[in-house]
């Protein structure tokens, strides 16, 4: 083994593959990464002290920016935590188009998150261009019940904005026609095709203890083998009353990390069928009438959480009575899902680094906040 | 699934670990409204724990209790009290919902000791901790900014950090 | 070329001019023509690529400039001469610009063996095939260059990647050549050509077959096992996913072009375009009979060569307008198989590259020469070379026979090798344990 | 491998290890691209496809716009009466949460108390996050979100909407979001009326109507200070002058005065006065140059939209101020000096003629306000 002179590369923060402006300070042996320290942000905004000059209802707004592929589980993340501060009802039928608007988000997220993701492994656009075309009808769904296809800005204290419109439901049935062909596909074009095999097999091991000791959330832990979904172990919401499987990897590579992905859109679908069916009629109400938006919870602090397609997404208030926060935290799933960056690069080449990193399926906008 | 209360874990606290659990008292979180009431104390129900052997009361969470997954920590800055809170947040991998430990330092040297050599996963809520309210973790492998440039001076989400109208930002802004 | 010329000089005109002059003049045309060609082939095929790529991901592709976008590429190369030309302080000047001129110079020569149809080769050597691939190699020396020349980490790693599969996927190539070689016994590309007539079988091998310019190498198991393996090793060698390595653009950012902006960029990637086109088009001659096809033959003969110098020169015409249509269409094929791998598949690693190619298609190859010895030996030797038993077959019993043992040796080699490789991926997938113990705290 | 739970169970995503991998995964991956690229010269048109191309060449074709699309907020105005819903109530102003809405509420000229509308109404839609908010606390329905997304600028300044680029008229909305204004409709009209009671005249008219209006106050002081002699010359065209009630010409003109004002909606103020600087002269020339100022209005082009005004010489001082008002909203600065460079140069043609329209134009007005109060 002939001795070797170690090289410092900035991977970002203007790069191709860093989803955003991220940048990755990798010491390299050859093409052999033995060091990496994640340095971001360069994106941040100082979101927590925005949110506590803001009311409590203008804050909704600005949770759509933190993760902007799925604004809509942010926004329910945020009113769960406010309803369990003030402690506001959320009728029937609330609840179920919430968790429809969720689990569609989940599926879009996944669908671009595996775009990217073999993107980063140096495919041409195609898988990605697939994934996008789902996400796009999913957004046309969001666009014509919120009015906006990204930033949402749907949920309210006490149920959501709008109902449903009358051409929702044939036109999410339509896409649930669509939906398997579009899973089985993806499949098709990831879990046996020799290439990604051995870009993805062994690539970026998490093992199941280390994944716990750094909190990891979403498809990352359960990948590792973690069998750990909020909608599970702390039902929030109507998901107690909602079948559906957890999957879970035994290796803990990128690999399990796709393969946790695509099951969870499979499952994402079934709960989305279960919900049309149980829905209840229109005058179960959207939205709480007796609850007020402009709120004035009691003092005291709240932690409330969802898991949203990137992992647990928990928003931490203290309210001093007053109708602005006074302290407004985010736990965003991103930014704690990068922690083991540099560990799980460690050891393997800079291309592995670029899909690790893909894997992990950061946005910026959460992680530096 | 098992489900500790913040009470039961108070006293079980209590008993295996003496000393470490402090009584709680009443925060008045803003200055009292030059008319009109002040709004109620914050009378928190969860576990204040002593600020030098956190790493104690945590490691008994996690070796006794099985709350074994760190999810969050956060920081709360009481500035009329005169107190940095830095709330623990734990959950059980089996499920049910979470337990708190609330450390409570003065803001004058806020100093805690470091989760990060157990948790390898407090390591960037930590550093956030640190870059934005300026807590320091004793035994922290790598306390450096995260979000904030190194030059930078001060500690924006303080409550006493001007929002407008410094160094940065400028007068105009 | 130069007959026709002859022909329009000294036959029609009757000027009786000498016949280095004709030579002279054939080879400047076709200079001329060739020079005027390569560009177009890059336009044109950056543009087929997009279009393609695009159909394959329910998009539409450039369809702005032009109907359907015919006049993209000429909006981007006018795009390109006007860009500032960028040269960072750091580099070394010289070596940063005489860069792509190395790269782009070969890709140029390798035109001069290629025919484009009957009797139109620039220049028929008898070292054709030798020849391409001796020049095709050099423009790896120009990759070095511009990686090194530009002082940037990127361009560094992305010229070693560059060089280093270069060098290790040559060896594939030739040696799949090598056993088409042995087969037609002719390094000269004209010949292999010729050799390609008849239909399924080759009239080489079985002379009574009719000539309908289908006796293709892809019908016997030499020429498929060698066909696959020198496809993938010209993906290679063009750096086409799933083998675009060295500017693996989500990694280091562009490879050895990092640091190349305007025209040395543009040149580049005049190049690469230039460089894939040759590919294609020596698949097809090599495999697919090139030029062949039903009815040029028949027409050639009819022409005026110099084995009858009295025919219509008429049929000249029509059978080279034949032959080339022929050759284009089955280069563009390839051209669409290339694009399609690129729309379907991600990136291999740098190692997994050098394993597959040294680990699983070398032997291959190696084993597919053994094969094509067989078939040589069984189609074409007799007593004299001590094969006596075959003496008494008909050709077409000797040619099932060599069919039949090559078919069942290529195909076994291929599951073998196909499974050692796949276990001994899996093993190097499978983590052990001094990895995971290397996953300590990070600071 | 699987956990039963109470709902679903645990799955362990199975590898498929130890099966030959000898290229068939390849294969299966070219398949799948092929069939899009076969499928790829049909459209795919609905959402149960997922084959063939979906993109959607946006200049020429754009995808129908959902009623509940959201992009900027802006203020409706009443297509009849030409009152804006607005009352100045700052509720948008308070829940903004970028804080980009700035609202000025009118005040009554003469006891100074404040009345139900706003004289300024500002909205920054550069810093706008275009949450509907605004939309959604309205109580008298008067903000909605617009439709129009192609608003890019070269200049920022010209993202600062004032009231009179703001007004959009009810029809307007209607058109684009017919359901959710028919939800609200009743209320919303029944609000209105009763916040009319309460302002005087001209105030909370929609911007381009109360240019108009302010221009006639000028002419009625120039009238009076206006000769006898102006008196006896307009003698024939007298009795419609004090005439109570409305000719059926006059209420035509006010038809294509309003057909106009709605026509250029708030974009420069100047061609709404067409029909009535027009309108004794008669009722179908009114209608002509109406729809002409229209027309030419869309076209955006100015100066042709000014020459009516330019008949009359009082309506200089009013073609002045619309100009400067223009200036102020035109997005194109050159509109001003267009039109008051017109206006000035053809001012002194027939004086007379222009007098009595002033004066005949301002009772209409007055009486249009009045039967607008009482109705």
């Amino acid at each position: 083994m002939l001795k070797t002179e170690e090289l410092q590369i900035n991977i970002g923060p203007q790069h191709p593959s860093t989803h955003g402006v991220f940048r990755m300070l990798v010491t390299v042996d050859g093409e052999t990464v033995t060091d990496l320290k994640p340095v971001f942000g360069y994106l941040h905004r100082n979101h927590e002290q925005i949110a506590e000059v803001n009311t409590y209802l203008q804050n909704m707004p600005y949770t759509d920016r933190l993760d902007y592929f799925n604004a809509m589980a942010n926004n329910h993340a945020y009113a769960m935590a406010v309803e369990k501060l003030v402690g506001i009802e959320v009728p029937e039928r609330a609840e179920y188009i919430r968790v429809l608007m969720v689990e569609l988000t989940r599926i879009l997220n996944h669908a671009g998150a595996l775009g990217f993701l073999i993107n980063d492994m140096g495919a041409w656009q195609t898988q990605l261009a697939f994934g996008m075309r789902e996400r796009e009808k999913i957004l046309d769904l969001f666009e014509s019940v919120s009015g906006a296809r990204l930033m949402c800005n749907y949920f309210r204290f006490g149920g959501v904005a709008r109902d449903l419109t009358a051409d929702f439901m044939p036109r999410l049935k339509d896409l649930l026609v669509a939906m398997p062909a579009f899973i089985d596909e993806m499949e098709r074009l990831l879990r046996e095709n020799e290439i990604l095999l051995q870009r993805s097999e062994g690539i970026g091991i998490l093992p199941k203890d280390l994944a716990l000791a750094y909190s990891v959330t979403g498809p990352v832990l359960r990948g590792s083998g973690v069998a750990y979904d909020i909608r599970r172990a702390e039902p929030y919401s109507i998901y107690d009353r909602l079948d559906f499987d957890v999957p879970v990897g035994s290796v803990g590579d990128v690999y399990d990390r796709i393969l946790v992905r695509i099951e969870e859109m499979r499952q994402s679908k079934r709960i989305i069928e279960q919900v049309i069916a149980q829905l209840p009629d229109a005058q179960g109400g959207h939205i709480n009438p007796k609850a007020r938006q402009n709120v004035r919870p009691p003092v005291g602090d709240v932690y409330a959480r969802v898991e949203t397609p990137k992992g647990e997404l928990g928003f931490y208030l203290v309210s001093d009575g007053s109708s602005r926060p006074y302290r407004y935290k985010v736990r965003a799933p991103s930014f704690i899902n990068l922690t083991p960056l540099g560990d799980m690069c460690r050891g393997y080449k800079v291309a592995d680094m670029v899909v690790i990193l893909g894997s992990i399926d950061i946005v910026m906008g959460e992680v530096d906040r | 699934m098992p489900n500790v209360s913040a009470d039961d874990l108070r006293v079980r606290l209590g008993r295996a670990l003496p000393g470490v659990v402090q009584e709680v008292y009443p925060l008045k979180v803003a200055p009292p409204p030059a008319q009109g009431h002040a709004p109620a104390a914050f009378v928190t129900g969860d576990t204040l724990v002593d600020a030098a052997r956190v790493v104690d009361a945590a490691l008994y969470l996690r070796d006794v209790l099985g709350y074994a997954y760190l999810s969050d920590i956060c920081v709360v800055d009481y500035l009329t009290d005169g107190i940095f809170e830095v709330v623990y947040r734990f959950y059980n991998v089996e499920g049910g919902p979470s337990l708190a430990l609330k450390v409570r330092v003065p803001r004058e040297n806020p100093v805690v000791p470091s989760l990060t050599p157990d948790w390898p996963g407090a390591n960037f809520h930590e550093r956030e901790a640190f870059d934005l309210y300026g807590i320091t973790f004793v035994g922290h492998p790598y306390l450096h900014r995260i979000y904030m440039w190194d030059e930078f001076e001060g500690f924006p989400m303080r409550k006493d950090f001007p929002k407008q109208g410094d160094k940065y930002i400028g007068e105009d802004e | 070329m130069q007959d026709v010329v002859n022909q329009v000089i000294n036959t029609s005109f009757g000027w009786g001019w000498p016949s280095w002059a004709i030579a002279l003049i054939g080879y400047l045309i076709v200079a001329a023509l060739l020079f005027g060609i390569a560009p177009f082939q890059m336009l044109f095929l950056t543009l087929y690529e997009r279009r393609a790529i695009a159909r394959m991901q329910d998009r539409i592709g450039p369809n702005r400039v032009g109907p359907e976008g015919m006049f993209q590429p000429l909006a981007d190369g006018v795009k390109i001469f006007t860009k500032e030309d960028i040269v960072p302080t750091a580099a070394d000047q010289w070596v940063h610009f005489i860069a792509p001129c190395v790269v782009v110079a070969p890709t140029m020569f390798m035109f001069a063996v290629l025919p484009w149809g009957p009797g139109m080769v620039p220049v028929d050597m008898n070292l054709g095939l030798l020849f391409f691939f001796a020049i095709s190699s050099v423009s790896a020396v120009g990759l070095m260059m511009a990686g090194w020349a530009s002082s940037n980490k990127f361009a560094l790693v992305g010229a070693m990647r560059a060089v280093a599969q270069m060098v290790s996927y040559e060896i594939p190539a030739v040696l799949s050549l090598l056993a088409i070689v042995l087969v037609t016994g002719s390094l000269s590309i004209v010949e292999l050509i010729n050799y390609q007539g008849g239909l399924f079988i080759s009239t080489r091998d079985v002379a009574s077959v009719p000539d309908w310019g289908l006796g293709w190498f892809i019908f016997s198991p030499v020429g498929f096992l060698a066909f696959i393996a020198f496809f993938i090793a010209a993906l290679a060698e063009g750096e086409r996913t799933p083998f675009d390595i060295p500017e693996a653009d989500s990694e280091i950012v562009a490879g050895y072009m990092t640091e190349y902006s305007g025209m040395k960029f543009g040149l580049f990637y005049l190049a690469q375009y230039v460089l894939n086109f040759l590919l294609c088009a020596i698949t097809s001659i090599i495999f697919f009979g090139g030029w062949q096809g039903p009815g040029v033959g028949w027409l050639y003969a009819q022409a005026i060569t110099p084995v009858n110098p009295q025919g219509g020169w008429v049929f000249n015409v029509l059978a080279g307008v034949l032959g080339v249509f022929y050759f284009l269409t089955k280069t563009y094929g390839f051209f669409f198989v290339m694009v399609w791998i690129r729309g379907a598949y991600a990136r291999l690693r740098i190692d997994q590259l050098m394993d597959f190619g040294w680990k699983f298609l070398i032997p291959l190859t190696l084993v597919n020469i053994f094969s094509a010895a067989i078939w040589v030996g069984l189609t074409k030797w007799g007593a004299a070379d001590g094969l006596a038993f075959v003496e008494g077959w008909s050709p077409l019993v000797r040619w099932a026979a060599a069919f039949g043992v090559t078919l069942a040796l290529n195909l076994g080699a291929y599951l073998f090798l196909a499974r050692i490789f796949a276990q001994s991926q899996d093993e190097r997938a499978r983590q052990d344990d001094d990895v995971l113990e290397q996953l300590t705290n990070v600071a | 491998m699987t956990t039963e739970t109470q709902h679903g169970s645990v799955i362990v995503m199975d590898r498929r290890r130890g099966k030959l991998r000898a290229g068939q995964g390849l294969l299966q991956g070219l398949r799948v691209v092929w069939d899009h690229w076969a499928g790829s010269f049909r459209k795919n048109d609905n959402f149960s496809k997922i084959h063939g191309t979906f993109t959607v060449e946006y200049p020429e074709e754009r995808l129908p716009m959902p009623q509940a699309y959201r992009n900027m907020p802006v203020l409706l105005f009443d297509d009849e009466s030409g009152h804006e819903l607005c009352t100045g109530c700052y509720q948008c102003q308070r829940i903004c949460p970028p804080q980009v809405i700035h609202i000025t509420q009118a005040k009554d000229p003469v006891t100074g108390k404040m009345v139900p509308a706003a004289t300024e109404f500002i909205i920054e839609y550069d810093a706008c996050m275009s949450c509907g908010f605004c939309a959604e606390v309205c109580p008298f329905d008067s903000i909605k979100m617009d439709h129009v997304y192609e608003l890019s600028t070269a200049n920022r300044a010209a993202l600062t909407m004032r009231k009179a680029q703001l007004n959009r008229s009810i029809s307007y909305y209607t058109g684009i979001a017919p359901g959710l204004w028919a939800e609200v409709q009743a209320g919303a009209m029944k609000k209105l009326q009763g916040s009319i009671k309460r302002r005087p005249d001209v105030i909370g008219l929609a911007a381009s109507l109360t240019e108009k209006i302010k221009a006639r106050r000028l002419e009625l002081a120039a009238a009076a200070a206006a000769a006898p002699a102006a008196a006896a010359v307009s003698a024939p065209a007298a009795p419609a002058a004090p005439a109570a009630k409305l000719t059926p010409e006059e209420k035509a003109a006010k038809l294509a005065a309003m057909k106009a004002a709605n026509a250029n909606k708030g974009a420069a103020p100047a061609p709404a006065e067409a029909p009535v600087a027009l309108s004794p002269a008669d009722a179908k020339a009114a209608k002509l140059a109406a729809i002409k100022a229209a027309n030419a209005n869309k076209g955006a082009a100015p100066a042709p939209a000014e020459a009516p005004v330019a008949l009359s010489p009082a309506d200089a001082k009013a073609a002045k101020l619309a100009a400067i008002k223009a200036a102020n909203a035109a997005k194109q600065a050159e509109a001003a000096p267009v039109s008051v460079e017109t206006a000035v140069a053809t001012a002194p043609l027939d004086a007379k003629a222009a007098r009595l329209a002033a004066i005949k134009a301002a009772n209409a007005a007055k009486l249009a306000a009045e039967q607008g109060n009482n109705e």
